[in-house]
Formats: C-alpha cells, structure tokens, sequence
C-alpha cells in the first residue's frame, strides 16, 4: 500500500525531510517503522529509540501496535510539548 | 465553543469578548514564554497542522461534557515567539466555579502532553535546544485517567533530568 | 499585587493589562452574577468597608508567599449589581502553572468564606433574600488548613439545605 | 470601656441599626453579646442562634472567646458570601 509518512520535531531533523510517499507491506506501525529504520542510516537513528517515538495515524493518536489496514497518513514525532 | 492556531500574537482581553455569556464563573489559563536561563532568544513551536486544531477541539469537547462547561476556548500559537509573549491560552465557563476551574486544568494537562506542539528553545547564540517532556506532565494528565476516557497507549516518558 | 472594593463594573481586559509581566503563566478567575431560578432582579452586595480591602490584601500576600506568585490582583464589587455581571476577579501569576492554578483556588476559598461580604438576592417582586452560607465553602477551604495558616476559630456553617 | 458595635447583613436588619456606641465591662465577645441581648427584644433576636454569628475585633476575624481588652470595634455578621 502507499503510505504518507510525516516526521516532526528532531524525528524530523534526523530523517532529513519532513515527509515522504512510501510504497509498504507493514502491517502494524511497529512493522512500518522496521521497513523504515532498515532503509538507511538516517532512519535507523530517528527509530533507535522507541521509548522517545510517538506515532499517529491518520491524525490520531495511536500505539506503535496499531493496525495499518487502510491507513493513509502515518506521522513520528516525540513526546509532545505542547501548552 | 472554539479551537484555534495561529502564528499571530493574541490579546487576552479581545479573545474573552462576548465569552461565557450566562455563565456563573469563568477561568482563563495563558501561557507565556519564560526565559529561566537569560540565554533564550526565542521559543519556536512546530506542529502538526492537519492534526491540530481537530486534536484541540476534541479535548475542547471532552471537557465539556465531562465537567459540563457552557462555554469554552482554545487559543494556541506555532512558529517563533519572543520571551514575554503569550503562547497559548484556555477559557472556561460553568455554573460553578469548581468546575471551570478542574475543566481549566484538565485542558492544560491534554494540551501538555496530547496536543501537537513542539518546542524548541533558541539561543541568543543561535543554537536551538528542543524542549523534552516532563514526567511531572504525564503525571499530571494520568490524574484524570479514572474517566471513561481513553488511555493513551504509550509508557509516560521517562524521567525529565531537570 | 493589589486589592480594590468598588461598587462600578469593571473589565477583565483592562483590569490584565500589564498584569504579570515577566511570569510565565497567568490564571484568571471572574464570578459573573447567575440567575439559576428567574425569579432574580438583581444581587446587592454588602461589605464592612473598614476591613475589606485589608483582607483582601492580607489574602492576597499570604497567596503569594505560599505559592511564589509573581504577581497577583483581587477585584470585588459591592452594592447593587445585575444579572450577567462581574462580581469579582482574581488573577494570579506564577512561573509555572500548577502554582498559578493553586493560587487562584486558594483565594477564592478565602473570599467565598473568609471576605467580609454578604449577598442578598432581589427578586422582580422585590423580595429580598440573604443568601446563605454553604458548608460546602467551609469545606473546601479546609483543604488548605493544614499549612501553618490560622484556623479560623469557628465551626463550619450547618448544611446548606440546598 | 466605650465600644463601636458593628452590624452586618441579616443582624443589621433584625437589631434595627448599622452600629451603635456602647459601655461594657465586657471581657470577652461572648460577655459582650450576653449583653447586647439583655438590651431589648430585637438584640435577643439578632443573638438568638449563635452558630450563625460571625464576628471581627478591630476590624480582624475572631472567636466568640476573644477577649476585648484595648479593643474598640467589634462588628458582628452572619458567616460571610463573598466571591
């Protein structure tokens, strides 16, 4: 499936593009961020920590758990800061 | 009943014209951008713009129903902010003033750690440092957890050093 | 940091500007006059003029000892006041905004139960009623009496039968 | 000692005044108030139901065991509204 994939804050800064159009068989955000982290060193350091990923989809808040059946948007950033 | 972002500055007084007609108490928070170490410049705020203002006026909603507010406001920034101006505010209006206050409170601990925003503090040097999470913040939101509402379904992040 | 009685309304707006100038959050709170059973005229409010500003301003500065406020402002009306007006306001600045918050709650517990004012309701007919006291007031101002503050030395008002 | 007596709300209607200029040898609120509503019906009233008097020496909240040695207002009041 495509996928557009959002990257804030140092996610962002790290990955070296805001965004990007990907073509992925990931079932669940967890399997994206493995497809993702293994397409080079950029991205494998944006995701060497988990613990510090929040994710989205389809701007919604979502677990690195969540399906991707029908998504179209997935969007990384850290813990927010907002307020 | 209304969320908002924008880069422009906001006037407290303008925002709260014409707010909580019929209300018996009303309780504004706003936020503004605190220089602590005399070496901030300027505060940017990235955020996620097709996420924001819905994420914003669910908590607005949220709120509402669970302390039965009769009127409420969202008012938050993105962009680069001098120290000294004002990054964001809530307005709540209730019958009671318990109510609008918990409900005041409520929203700041969501917009903390739920809403789309990220800081990042820039030097009079030019070097820019993004802000990170506090505990005490998931903490604070996690005080509300008991409702019905929906859990986030990540681990609180770890121990802010400061 | 300043405490005023007046019988003139007055606007939130223009009572802000310039309020808390270097803090890093602000918390508003106004009580609007509240119609709950439409039978109500007008509220009149009585005070002790000798005393009140002074209590007000020893509020205010206990506040800002025990919450480390920057800066914070009290505003109560008294006389003969109409549906959908402002009764009075409290802000409070802090650098963070739990203090802010706290502060804000803590005044309002002493103004509901400890400011020497009493509010009488007229009804369209003319009817006067004095409004009564509620334990829950006294309630939740004991939140706060487990710090060195002065107990007040009375019990707390029979139940609000309301 | 010469007193101002000072009333508030409810009290002020039922003792018919605002305030009044007294002698007491009253030692205490209490003692004062005992006799206050010795003076006529509409004190004894306004007296009647001590848990729903309030009182202030000097401008400053007080117990009805307060003394009144060098005082020179006291103002009574029924539990205060504001806010």
């Amino acid at each position: 499936m495509t996928l557009d994939v959002l990257y804030f804050a140092w996610l962002r800064e790290r990955i070296g593009q805001p965004r990007e159009r990907i073509e992925t068989d990931a079932a669940t955000v967890r399997e994206l961020i493995a497809d993702l982290a293994a397409r080079d060193d950029w991205h494998a350091a944006a995701f060497s920590d988990l613990a510090a990923v929040r994710c989205a989809v389809d701007q919604q808040l979502a677990s690195l758990d969540a399906p991707l059946a029908g998504a179209r948007e997935v969007a990384f950033f850290p813990p927010m800061t907002g307020g | 009943m209304s969320a908002r972002v924008q880069t422009a500055p906001f006037d407290l007084a303008a925002e709260l014209a014409g707010f909580g007609a019929g209300a018996g108490a009303v309780v504004t928070f706003t936020g503004i951008v605190r220089d602590d170490t005399g070496q901030m410049a300027a505060l940017e705020i990235e955020h996620y713009p097709a996420m924001t203002e819905r994420a914003l006026s669910d908590y607005g909603a949220q709120a509402a129903a669970r302390f039965g507010l009769t009127d409420w406001r969202i008012l938050h920034r993105h962009g680069r902010l001098a120290v000294g101006e004002p990054i964001m505010m809530v307005a709540t209006a209730a019958r009671h003033r318990a109510a609008a206050f918990q409900a005041a409170d409520y929203l700041m601990d969501w917009l903390k750690s739920r809403a789309p925003f990220w800081k990042r503090e820039i030097g009079h040097d030019g070097a820019a440092r993004w802000v990170e999470a506090k505990s005490s913040d998931e903490d604070a939101l996690s005080r509300w957890q008991a409702s019905s509402l929906p859990k986030y379904p990540f681990p609180a992040p770890a121990d802010d050093p400061a």
